[in-house]
């Protein structure tokens, strides 16, 4: 069965060669063969699955070496795969949910004459995000970890004759390097601790190294995690990163590649668990993300960037679950795995609209889509209900547990993570609502463009519609099942451990109160939204809409120190390259240059001259011969 | 007496140059065929030497030795270790494509006279730099690798000043002038650094009485060579300074943007991915081998100047407008990390430098020769002019991103193995450099994403909205060396395994052991 | 007086040394102070004379009279020749032109000749041993005997140096004739093209200078450059007297004017309204 | 007297000599002083020779004078021909080695 696993990966690395490398004579056939072994992939999770399910708890791991990757004395990387529970959740989400997106692309980017290759980046990206979580070792996850931003890199950048394109997937690219710069430091720092960076061996001894290093070990891994994942403060990218494709947006920049974070967090689990201090570092990080992000949601009118706004703040919710410890480890993934589904289905949504709409992605200028895309509405729709956490609904069950467990930390840091993700709550509940009711409820606000071309909205071909209704159904029924007898919790608890988190109030308590939030939310958002026309151009809003609407200014943070900081900073260098280093050699050579001039003077060419010179260095030489006898 | 295959590695292209150098002038085309045909028998000739190699078996293997200037000891004496071995076998691997890449980079704008050979006189110095590179891999007498190290200077030289880069934004004019200039600054830099080296090898010879390598080390290993510290440490400052000119280190480094910036594309190839890692290799195998102990007491300067040498350089190439000087300062940063890996003095980071050596060379001209096509086509090195390319040309655009990704060490791709060790081994003696260090990663990042960004992305510039994607020839050079850096990327360890040993020698010689990890992991 | 080891040498050899050699030394002076280089040459053979006494009381009769017939007699004489060849020059002048030389000169000289003249002093040379032994077979049949066994070789060799050195000078001074000599026909024609058919003016003024060296003056008193050779010409060997003469002709007036009582009237009247 | 006196005289010329070289720019009078720094030299040669008792000082001394008789003959062809030349005999004037 172990052998299945390279399978898992070369399947749609096999695609991504054959349709990068394969040419024009592809072009036909390229999408299907992606898209086939895409699904050939999740045929193979599905099957280790089955097998997997077939064996008792702690036996499930499997394990498969393939070959010695870097063999240096002292430093043993290998290419060797372990798929648990926990990766085992993770195929299935990412080859499940990449094989709908594959199919939705079908349709979505028919008319791109370089559709090839953006189903060869698709694979690439599968490849990469399967490597990351099959891995053994960290030397390998960060192999898939770079591999999925280069992924990234090329898909965000897919439209690259837009300026704005190549620039997001650059800064992406670049944002997320500052955070693999944590993880390589982390692997160096394991290295050096425990003189390997498999997860077994390291995983296991974290108790027997100093504390000191271990919390190093556990912030350099934050910091990594902060950079895939969109936290605060590496979170700037993401939302450019919307530039993207939609499918893109919803399989990379929402479902599988950002919680990557959330995974590096779970799986190593038993770091944090050995260094309260970095779990507090990483609780802050989510708790502040997950306000971030619902925020710069509620402001901004691109349909998407609200979206990518939701994904932050969710994550948020994922990597502050992923911070509380085994009581959290669990519901952290369980909210990944719905939340893969719902904010896939979002987003898809999201493009199906767009799709319609001539690429408009204002949704000052959506309004009333309801009638004329009746399937793209209920499937956003069930995805809305599952995101504010409807009860019933997948989100409402993962999400539910986060509020509990964050309760459950205890003393006056649990009371405040409590009402943060109870606020978050409400403030998605609001944001979502918003872009519902500004997309598909109210009078339409479209008009013709400068060319006079006037949308016609349409409801979106079946191969777009079909993996909308499947995530729909995951986005309903997802989370039930997983609650249904705890079946999620005892799936995964072999791996991440888990324990009841004891909340100082009852979970009955806290149930009502989300729902309550929830509803007070969706309230305010109908009470502005709802009940008034929306204006077309967007009022000028108070202090914090402006803010929030430019990302509550963390760009112009980085433009102006980060970027303008860096031009002075590079422009200064090279001038010094070239005065002062530069300067230094050609100095020498101009001094030397001038002593010569100096010295060329006494080459005055008259022969009498030189005889002096001969004359004086007779004497001289006469003088230290009598010196020298006379010594 | 076996057969000499040593010195057949370095003979072939040197024959091969004599050859190609006698071609008449009006057989142009009939040059570079004989001229790439010795440079594929090198090849050949290197790869029988690379499979005779026994990664477990002696230090030093396919031994000659024959006297030479017996008066002073000097002999011509040959031998290659599992680096030096690896590291010939990347220059005959090079020089083909570097020929191939250069096909038409002498061919003469008009034809002058009937004696003028440009072309000849190219291919001929291609191959001599060749033979004297691959000589000086191999030689383990320090006079004879003086002389070589010394001697390539000359075809450099010419091939800098006398075939510069078409594409000057000044014009011919000033071009020759820059061309001039930058050759001129090549040879002065390299030659300052030979001549304190020239001093520290006289004092060696006089301390020691001989020039072989071998008895050298062996004597300094059972201590009948017994030098002063002091001494040591003067005689391992000017080899030193000598590699750092060559290899280039911070702040003697100057010389190299210009000399790149300058020269085609195949000759920056030649320089970066060849000569300099002369200066590199020398370092561990003269510096270390013969003055552990100095080595040892220099190594925080050394290693600090090594870290300079990576961020400066990195920073200097997002501030470059020039793609070749943009690539030269990237090509200062890499020096950096290998010279950080070499005085590192873990197995980890000696074998990742000696790695990186070999990654660097395969990668810089995967990505400086597509440069150099992309350069040709619109005859501008200057980035603004570019822009969109990836619409007109997407396979040259797509070769150029692989050159770019491996330029900044992406997984997957060669360098970043060497690189990754390099850290690691950095990291585990001195944890605040190794840190400093990873900046790097994200500054190289930028450098390459933002010239991928302004020349092949965004609306296509006019000046480009014709331009050809690759040729055949184009490919065949590009490809391999692309389909090379995958292959080591994911599975270097056939090159590991020559290595290895011959780190673990270097290990001993300078008697460092790797420091013992904090916690014995569980297996 | 022992033969072989002296330390001190007759009264008569020192009187005549203290003289001469004090003339000698002035004569030295005298050849690099003197203006002229006629002077300079009599003055160097004055001291090789002195140089020759010197040979002599030395006991190299030999070298003695070689001194005084080659080198005071033929050499001296060639360098006279060379002087009358050359002539006269700017170069004769005493000031010097290179910024310093003569002080370096004079530093470097004094310098030198202290250390010679210590490193002298420094070696102690009380007691010599004469030429009494040496010379007995006759100072001739010695260095004979000396020149043609132990010093054969550089002997042989010197003779050769004379041989080149000999064709060397004709090689040097010889000049060939690198164009046809014209032919009178030619001269002629050359000289009715020239603006000068005539012969050229002669040199020489009023008859009270008719040196070659005198350019004649032409009617406004002015010197004509043909009338002077040009050799002289090159030397700046002309002596121009047409100031002279209108300073004469100038006198000449004044005396007459005195004599004949005549006052210039307008210069009085100038003084006056002065 | 001591003989070692001649040596003082021969150093005394011969300083004399080397500093007429330097001062005088007539060609002629330099080579004069060329002499008599050759005659100085001589002077030392033969004092040398009379306080060793041997002749080969004074052998030496030939040797100078024929030696000195070349070098005039070829010297003053030079400046003889120089003088055609340049109608000059100033050693100043040929300072052509001035860059």
């Amino acid at each position: 069965m172990e052998n299945l696993i390279a399978l898992l990966i070369a399947a749609p690395l096999l695609g991504a060669g054959l349709l990068l490398c394969g040419g024009r004579r592809l072009d036909r056939v390229g999408h299907l063969l992606g898209t086939v072994l895409a699904a050939a992939s999740f045929v193979i999770g599905v099957v280790l699955f089955a097998d997997m399910l077939g064996k008792g708890g702690e036996e499930r791991a499997l394990h498969q070496h393939l070959f010695s990757w870097v063999p240096v004395e002292g430093f043993q990387a290998d290419i060797a795969f372990q798929l648990d529970q926990l990766s085992m959740t993770f195929v299935l989400l990412i080859t499940g949910v990449g094989t709908l997106i594959h199919i939705y692309s079908i349709g979505y980017m028919e008319h791109d004459e370089r559709r090839r290759r953006f189903f060869g980046y698709l694979n690439l990206f599968l490849a990469a995000m399967l490597l990351l979580v099959l891995a053994d070792n960290y030397l390998l996850l960060y192999f898939g970890w770079e591999g999925v931003g280069l992924a990234s890199y090329l898909l965000i950048g897919f439209w690259q004759h837009k300026p704005s394109a190549a620039t997001a997937a650059k800064k992406a690219f670049l944002v997320n390097r500052v955070g693999d710069m944590g993880l390589s430091i982390a692997i160096m720092l394991m290295f050096t601790t425990f003189g390997t960076f498999a997860f077994g061996p390291v995983l296991e001894s974290t108790g027997e190294a100093s504390d000191g290093t271990i919390t190093g070990i556990g912030l350099m891994l934050l910091l990594a995690a902060c950079g895939k994942s969109a936290q605060v403060p590496l979170q700037s990218w993401l939302g450019d990163a919307m530039e993207g494709p939609t499918p893109v947006s919803a399989l990379i920049h929402a479902a599988t590649m950002v919680t990557a974070g959330v995974y590096l967090i779970t799986r190593s689990g038993a770091i944090f668990n050995a260094s309260p201090d970095a779990q507090l570092v990483v609780v802050v990080v989510g708790a502040v993300t997950l306000l971030f992000g619902a925020i710069v949601g509620c402001a901004k009118d691109d349909i998407k960037k609200a979206l990518a706004g939701s994904t932050m703040s969710q994550i948020g919710y994922m990597i502050l679950a992923a911070g509380l410890g085994p009581i959290g480890y669990v519901f952290a993934i369980m909210h990944l795995v719905t939340h893969g589904f719902f904010k896939a289905g979002l987003f898809l949504g999201a493009g199906s609209v767009m799709h319609g709409m001539n690429d408009e992605v204002d949704m000052r200028k959506y309004g009333g889509l309801r009638k004329y895309m009746p399937v793209t509405f209920v499937t956003f729709g069930l995805g809305y209900l599952a995101i504010i956490g409807f009860p019933g609904l997948s989100g409402f069950w993962s999400k539910d547990k986060i509020i509990e467990a964050a309760f459950a930390k205890g003393g006056t840091e649990g009371w405040i993570l409590g009402a943060v993700t109870l606020l978050g709550a409400a403030l998605t509940a609001y944001y979502m609502t918003r872009v519902m009711l500004m997309t598909f409820f109210g009078e339409k606000r479209w008009q013709p463009d400068a060319e006079g071309n006037e949308p016609h909205p349409h409801e979106s071909p079946k191969s777009m519609t079909i993996p909308m209704i499947v995530l729909a159904f995951g986005s309903v029924f997802a989370g039930g099942l997983f609650s249904l007898n705890e079946s999620f919790v005892k799936w995964l608890e072999p791996v991440t451990a888990f324990e009841h988190g004891h909340p100082p109030i009852s979970a009955g308590a806290v149930t009502a109160s989300t729902v309550v939030v929830l509803l007070i939310g969706v309230g305010a958002a109908y009470l502005q939204y709802g009940r008034k026309p929306v204006p077309v151009i967007a009022p000028r809003g108070s202090l914090l809409t402006r803010a929030a609407r430019r990302d509550l200014l963390q760009d112009d943070f980085n433009h102006v120190v980060l970027v303008r900081g860096g031009e002075h900073l590079t422009r200064s260098l090279v001038y010094v390259d070239h005065t002062l280093v530069d300067g230094v050699v050609n100095g020498t050579a101009a001094s030397f240059g001038g002593l010569s001039g100096r010295l060329r003077k006494l080459q005055n060419g008259y022969a009498r001259s030189y005889a002096v010179s001969m004359f004086g260095g007779t004497a001289v030489l006469i003088a230290a011969t009598l010196l020298m006898r006379a010594v | 007496m076996s057969f000499p295959l040593l010195t057949a590695t370095a003979a072939v292209p040197a024959i091969g140059a004599i050859v190609t150098a006698a071609v008449p002038a009006a057989r142009r085309t009939g040059a570079k065929w004989i001229a790439l045909a010795f440079s594929l028998a090198t090849l050949v000739l290197a790869a029988i030497a690379l499979v005779r190699f026994e990664p477990g078996g002696d230090r030093y293997q396919l031994t000659e030795s024959h006297a030479w200037i017996s008066d002073f000891g000097v002999r011509y004496e040959l031998g290659v270790d599992g680096i030096g071995v690896a590291l010939m076998a990347l220059t005959a691997l090079l020089i083909p494509f570097i020929i191939l890449a250069g096909w038409h980079d002498a061919d003469p704008l008009e034809t002058k006279s009937s004696r003028w050979r440009p072309t000849q006189g190219f291919f001929a110095l291609i191959l001599m730099v060749e033979a004297m590179v691959i000589l000086s891999f191999e030689a383990t007498d320090v006079f004879l690798f003086y002389i070589l190290f010394e001697a390539m200077l000359i075809p450099v030289y010419f091939l800098i000043g006398g075939f510069g880069d078409r594409a000057h934004a000044g014009g011919d004019e000033a071009g020759a002038t820059q061309r001039s200039y930058a050759a001129v600054k090549f040879l002065l830099y390299n030659l300052a650094g030979g001549l304190i080296m020239l001093a520290a090898v006289i004092g060696l010879f006089v301390q020691a009485g001989t020039f072989s390598l071998a008895e050298i080390a062996e004597a300094r290993a059972n201590g009948t060579l017994d030098m002063s510290t002091g001494m040591e440490r003067w005689l391992f400052l000017g080899f030193f300074f000598a590699f750092a000119v060559k290899a280039p280190l911070w702040p003697v480094h100057t010389w190299l943007p210009n000399a790149m910036g300058e020269a085609t594309a195949p000759v920056a190839v030649l320089i970066t991915a060849v000569v300099d890692k002369v200066g590199t290799f020398a370092m561990l195998r003269f510096c270390l081998q013969l003055f552990p102990e100095a080595s040892k007491w220099a190594t925080p300067v050394v290693l600090v100047l090594a870290l300079i040498s990576i961020v400066y350089g990195a920073l200097l190439a997002v501030g470059q407008r020039d793609i070749k000087r943009l690539i030269a300062y990237a090509s200062i940063s890499h020096f950096g990390f290998i010279i950080m890996g070499i005085f590192a003095m873990t197995s980890q980071g000696q074998s990742g430098a000696t790695l990186y050596m070999i990654n660097h060379g395969i990668s810089t001209a995967a990505l400086l020769l597509v440069a150099g096509f992309l350069i040709s086509r619109r005859g501008s090195r200057l980035i603004s002019d570019y822009g969109g390319v990836q619409k007109v040309a997407p396979v040259l655009a797509g070769t150029f991103l692989i050159g770019g990704l491996a330029t900044l060490s992406l997984p997957g791709l060669a360098p970043f193995v060497s690189e990754f060790l390099v850290l690691v081994g950095t990291f585990s003696v001195y944890p605040v450099i190794g840190i400093i260090a990873t900046v790097g990663i994200v500054l190289a990042a930028l450098y390459v994403l933002v010239l991928y960004q302004r020349t092949m992305t965004g609306p296509v510039n006019e000046s480009v909205r014709s331009m050809p994607d690759l040729k055949l020839r184009e490919l065949a050079v590009v490809t391999p060396l692309i389909a090379l850096l995958l292959f080591l990327g994911v599975y270097p360890k056939p090159l590991t395994d020559i290595v290895n040993p011959a780190v673990e020698h270097t290990m001993s010689d300078v008697q460092k052991t790797d420091p013992k990890p904090e916690v014995e992991a569980a297996p | 007086m022992n033969t072989l080891a002296a330390s001190l040498t007759s009264t008569g050899e020192a009187v005549q040394f203290w003289i001469l050699g004090t003339v000698a030394v002035i004569g030295a002076l005298c050849t690099i102070l003197m203006r002229r280089a006629v002077h300079s040459a009599l003055c160097l053979a004055g001291t090789m004379i002195i140089l020759a006494v010197f040979y002599l009381a030395n006991g190299a009769y030999f070298l003695g009279i070689v001194q005084i017939v080659v080198y005071t007699g033929a050499i001296m004489m060639l360098f006279l020749f060379v002087v009358m060849l050359v002539g006269v020059t700017a170069a004769d002048s005493l000031t010097e032109t290179i910024k310093g030389q003569r002080w370096w000169a004079a530093a470097c000289g004094l310098g030198f000749g202290v250390l010679l003249i210590a490193g002298i002093g420094n070696a102690s040379l009380t007691t010599f041993t004469g030429l009494g032994v040496a010379n007995a077979g006759g100072n001739v049949e010695g260095l004979a005997a000396l020149v043609f066994t132990k010093y054969v070789f550089a002997f042989e060799i010197t003779g050769a140096l004379l041989i080149t050195a000999s064709v060397g000078a004709m090689v040097l001074t010889h000049r060939e004739r690198t164009e046809r000599a014209l032919t009178q026909r030619e001269l002629s024609e050359q000289r009715i093209r020239s603006k000068h058919v005539p012969p050229l003016p002669a040199p020489g003024v009023y008859a009270r200078h008719n040196a070659v060296d005198i350019a004649g003056l032409l009617p406004d008193g002015t010197a004509s450059e043909l009338t002077v050779s040009k050799t002289l010409k090159d030397r700046g060997q002309i002596r121009d007297v047409s100031g002279e003469a209108m300073a004469d002709l100038k006198a000449l007036e004044q005396r007459s004017s005195e004599r004949l009582g005549r006052v210039d009237r307008r210069d009085r009247e100038d003084g006056v309204t002065k | 007297m001591n003989p070692v006196n001649y040596l003082y005289l021969a150093a005394l010329l011969f300083t004399i000599g080397a500093a007429g070289v330097l001062i005088r720019r007539n060609a002629i009078v330099v080579f004069m002083c060329v002499e008599l720094m050759l005659n100085a030299c001589n002077l030392a040669f033969v004092a040398f020779s009379r306080m060793h008792g041997n002749l080969d000082g004074q052998i030496i001394a030939f040797f100078t004078m024929v030696v000195a008789a070349a070098e005039v003959v070829v010297g003053l062809a030079i400046i003889v021909s120089l003088f055609r030349s340049r109608h000059s005999a100033s050693v100043d004037d040929a300072s052509l080695m001035k860059l």
